[in-house]
């Protein structure tokens, strides 16, 4: 038993709560907001390796003396393999990712803590609190409580989009939670429809099930379960036909916020993807499914992205392109094409968030967010601007840095599973990303400056400045030794298969 | 009109693409990237529906060709996706909707009869 | 005659009807009613039929609520008590639910006061509409 | 039989209420509804649940939209 898994969950929730005791201390609160989120990142390095048990209760077979006081039916049934409590399982996959997430947590806060000057107030309670709903969805074993946190993190993703003042952004808040309250009672009465087949919401035993014939795998059933599971993944996760919500939502947010959107979107993506290829992947045509949507974002994401006049709006349809990859990783569901996709998840945190940071001090400098009416600023912060070009290079997948080793592993996984027109596509895809980042570049830093542009007079944050760079150095970092990752995750993806 | 007179006004029209990019001041800028997303929506279409040659080769040539010829038809296809994917409420649902359709329509029948 | 006496004494599959009633009724209301407000009601039906969907799974013809009282056996309790694990969720997405609709709500009063409709054409759709405001500074212009 | 006419008064409800023009009806409308399905979830062995239910439907949902009926307008314009 390990107390550490649940303080992942516990620490930044009580920490939400309490920060708003403190209101007008502002140095107490500042202190601890610092203080838990340097905790964030270092609790998974310390934690091991384990499964938690809420309640203690643990599956009956691992009890004898309690098992053999009950009737010899559930002694010998699959009842004594079951999970009666809430399990969080804590692996080497979700060591990464929530090492990552502590990490982009702590820079959000960091730098919206030093930007803003009102510390306490809602912007960090739904910080803190969609955080600690995002590690619970990846720690968690149960369907049902991925889908419950899930919901919050809903709610605390149009909290932070409200309280932004961006124009048109209670706009947007309700057209994602109208859109969000179609997909996710569906995906909710997909989960009643597993429970109703299997009995049970915890995702191991659904598989136990399933795989042991206990009910009929292809029985209508189960079919229609998935269907309504894989239509809530698209709304989670922002695929089309939500990837135009999502990228809204994105670019209505501050960009420290967006840091985080964007994290909280990848990282559900993943899990319920996980989820969902645990228990679904016998499916004759789920791989299929799973290529076609990712190509449509791709796709989608992409040209959308061009044609976009909104610095914000273009990173965050690349954001939901770049999810293509992910999924095309779990798509062609072989053990390196898995590696490979959720390497290019960790990429895409690092670098998604380097580039709304990056862009983000241009709309602290200007307040402008309109590519049209900007220009210059590299005059203003060349050092900003070239690690800036650099993180898109990453994204676009230059040599040395992480992108390009994904997407390499992407590619090859491809083109040994007998696809290569999906590799071609990618790598088009990531020639368009390039186009699509250094038209957003050059119209912002290279282009001459507009006679009317005004308010450069500040200087760029410190604290962007040092998130820029440590986010840079970690994606070169993971460009020159990419096994420090694809290790860890190259075992779990064996496990999956 | 023969469809090489249509090809070639297609393609005069996407250089044309200004016109059709409603009232937004026109760049250099604004007319390459519109350039390079029809030309990448283009070929990404074509080079996906190659990927049907592992269910049947003569459905994939009828598809790419049939495909082809819509596409080349109907050219200046980005501002008309533009307008689909705008940030209406109304259009987004509707693609929800259709979506879930398929996808339960697909994998119901798609189990039970093959 | 006796087959829809059958079906109607059949609690549980009544109880899914109503639940996709439900659902149907709310998808049609969350998707073609123009006003906010009807939308949001629209989803609040749609919750509450997956929630009755859900309790309706775990229900046992016959069977007792189930609560462990003293005097029960253990066998008789686990062969007749309807399944608590649905129930336990329930509350929990019971909760979600309410949580939701009053965000919404919140959210579309803030709309009415910033455009003076509850249109949902008008305030979420692509074209812009006319604030409040806005009207207000054109009428003193003329 | 009871239960049965308790669902035909809930789906009769919930299809009234997306018929009415007069908003507070419609929020009215919903707590029958809701209470309904508060009914059921007793029949259907849940009586945890329908208490949560029993508060949630009847009493706050309404409340909340009458009140955002109050901040908002009455009437439905079309």
């Amino acid at each position: 038993m390990n107390e550490f898994i649940p303080l992942m969950v516990i620490i930044p929730i009580a920490c939400a709560l309490l920060l708003n005791l403190f209101h007008k201390k502002d140095k107490t609160v500042i202190l601890m907001g610092i203080i838990v989120a340097i905790v964030l990142p270092i609790i998974p390095l310390i934690a091991n390796y384990g499964l938690h048990y809420f309640g203690g209760h643990a599956p009956l077979i691992t009890n004898s003396t309690l098992l053999s006081t009950l009737p010899s039916t559930i002694q010998n049934s699959a009842l004594a393999l079951f999970h009666p409590a809430v399990t969080y399982s804590y692996g080497a996959l979700q060591k990464i990712f929530i090492f990552i997430l502590g990490i982009i947590a702590f820079f959000a806060i960091f730098n919206s803590l030093s930007q803003n000057k009102k510390v306490s107030g809602p912007l960090m309670f739904l910080m803190f609190m969609g955080t600690a709903a995002v590690t619970a969805i990846l720690l968690s074993d149960d369907i049902f409580h991925m889908y419950i946190f899930f919901e919050i993190s809903a709610l605390t993703q149009t909290g932070i989009i409200l309280t932004s003042k961006t124009e048109n952004n209670y706009e947007t808040a309700l057209k994602y939670m109208i859109l969000g309250s179609i997909g996710g009672p569906l995906l909710l009465l997909g989960i009643g429809f597993v429970l109703g087949a299997v009995g049970s919401v915890n995702i191991t035993d659904i598989v136990y099930a399933i795989s042991h014939n206990l009910v009929d795998p292809l029985s209508p059933t189960l079919l229609f379960a998935f269907g309504l599971i894989f239509f809530g993944w698209l709304y989670t996760s922002g695929l089309p036909p939500f990837h135009t919500i999502k990228s809204g939502v994105y670019s209505k947010a501050l960009p420290n916020a967006s840091v985080l959107l964007q994290a909280f979107t990848v990282i559900i993506f993943i899990a319920i993807g996980i989820a969902i290829f645990r228990i679904f992947s016998y499916l004759p045509f789920f791989k299929t499914l799973i290529v076609v949507f990712s190509l449509i974002a791709m796709v989608l994401g992409v040209t959308m992205a061009i044609m976009q006049t909104d610095f914000r709006r273009m990173i965050a349809f690349l954001a939901v392109g770049e999810l293509g990859y992910i999924g095309l990783g779990f798509g062609l569901a072989t053990k390196l094409s898995i590696t490979a996709g959720l390497f290019q998840a960790v990429n895409e945190l690092v670098i998604t968030a380097l580039l709304f940071i990056g862009f983000g001090t241009i709309l602290y400098l200007t307040k402008i967010s309109d590519t049209r009416k900007l220009g210059g600023m590299i005059q203003h912060n060349s050092i900003v601007a070239i690690m800036v070009l650099i993180g898109g290079f990453a994204m676009a997948g230059v040599p040395p840095l992480n992108g390009f080793q994904s997407k390499l592993m992407i590619i090859q996984a491809s083109l040994q599973s007998g696809f290569p027109e999906i590799s071609i596509i990618a790598i088009l895809v990531s020639i368009v990303t390039f186009m699509v980042f250094m038209k957003a570049y050059h119209s912002i830093y290279l282009k001459p400056k507009p006679n009317d542009l005004v308010g450069a007079d500040k200087l760029v944050p410190r604290s962007s400045i040092a998130a820029i760079a440590i986010l840079l150095i970690i994606c070169i970092v993971l460009g020159l030794f990419p096994h420090l990752v694809t290790d860890n995750i190259s075992q779990f993806a064996m496990g999956l298969i | 009109m023969g469809y090489y007179d249509r090809i070639v006004y297609s393609l005069r029209n996407v250089t044309n693409i200004k016109g059709k990019l409603k009232r937004d001041p026109t760049t250099n800028e604004s007319v390459s990237s519109a350039l390079a997303a029809e030309l990448t929506i283009i070929s990404t279409l074509l080079i996906a529906s190659l990927l049907l040659r592992h269910i049947n080769i003569v459905l994939t040539i009828v598809v790419i060709l049939g495909l082809g010829l819509i596409l080349v038809t109907n050219m200046p296809i980005i501002p008309k996706l533009k307008r689909e994917q705008s940030d209406s409420l109304e259009k987004m649902t509707f693609y929800a909707i259709l979506t879930l359709g398929i996808l339960i329509t697909l994998i119901y029948w798609g189990t039970t009869n093959v | 005659m006796t087959d829809i006496l059958l079906i109607l004494g059949d609690t549980q599959l009544m109880s899914l009807f109503t639940a996709a009633a439900f659902i149907v009724v709310g998808l049609f209301a969350a998707i073609f009613l123009d006003n906010i407000i009807k939308k949001i009601i629209g989803i609040a039906f749609i919750e509450e039929g997956a929630n009755l969907f859900i309790v309706a799974l775990g229900y046992k013809a016959g069977g007792v609520v189930p609560i462990f009282l003293p005097g029960m056996s253990a066998d008789w309790f686990a062969a007749n008590s309807a399944y608590p694990l649905p129930q336990a969720l329930v509350l929990t997405s019971i909760v979600i639910g309410a949580s939701t609709l009053a965000v919404m709500l919140a959210i579309s009063m803030v709309l009415y006061k910033k455009y003076g409709t509850l249109s949902a054409s008008e305030i979420l759709g692509d074209k812009k509409t006319q604030t409040l405001a806005e009207k207000n500074a054109g009428d003193n212009n003329e | 039989m009871i239960e049965v006419v308790v669902m035909i008064i809930a789906i009769l409800g919930c299809i009234l209420a997306i018929l009415q023009r007069d908003l507070l009806k419609v929020a009215i409308l919903t707590g029958i509804n809701g209470a309904c399905v508060a009914f059921l979830f007793q029949f259907l062995l849940a009586p945890d649940v329908a208490l949560t239910q029993a508060i949630v439907g009847t009493a706050i949902v309404p409340v909340f939209l009458a009140m955002a009926i109050y901040k908002t307008q009455r009437m439905d314009d079309k």
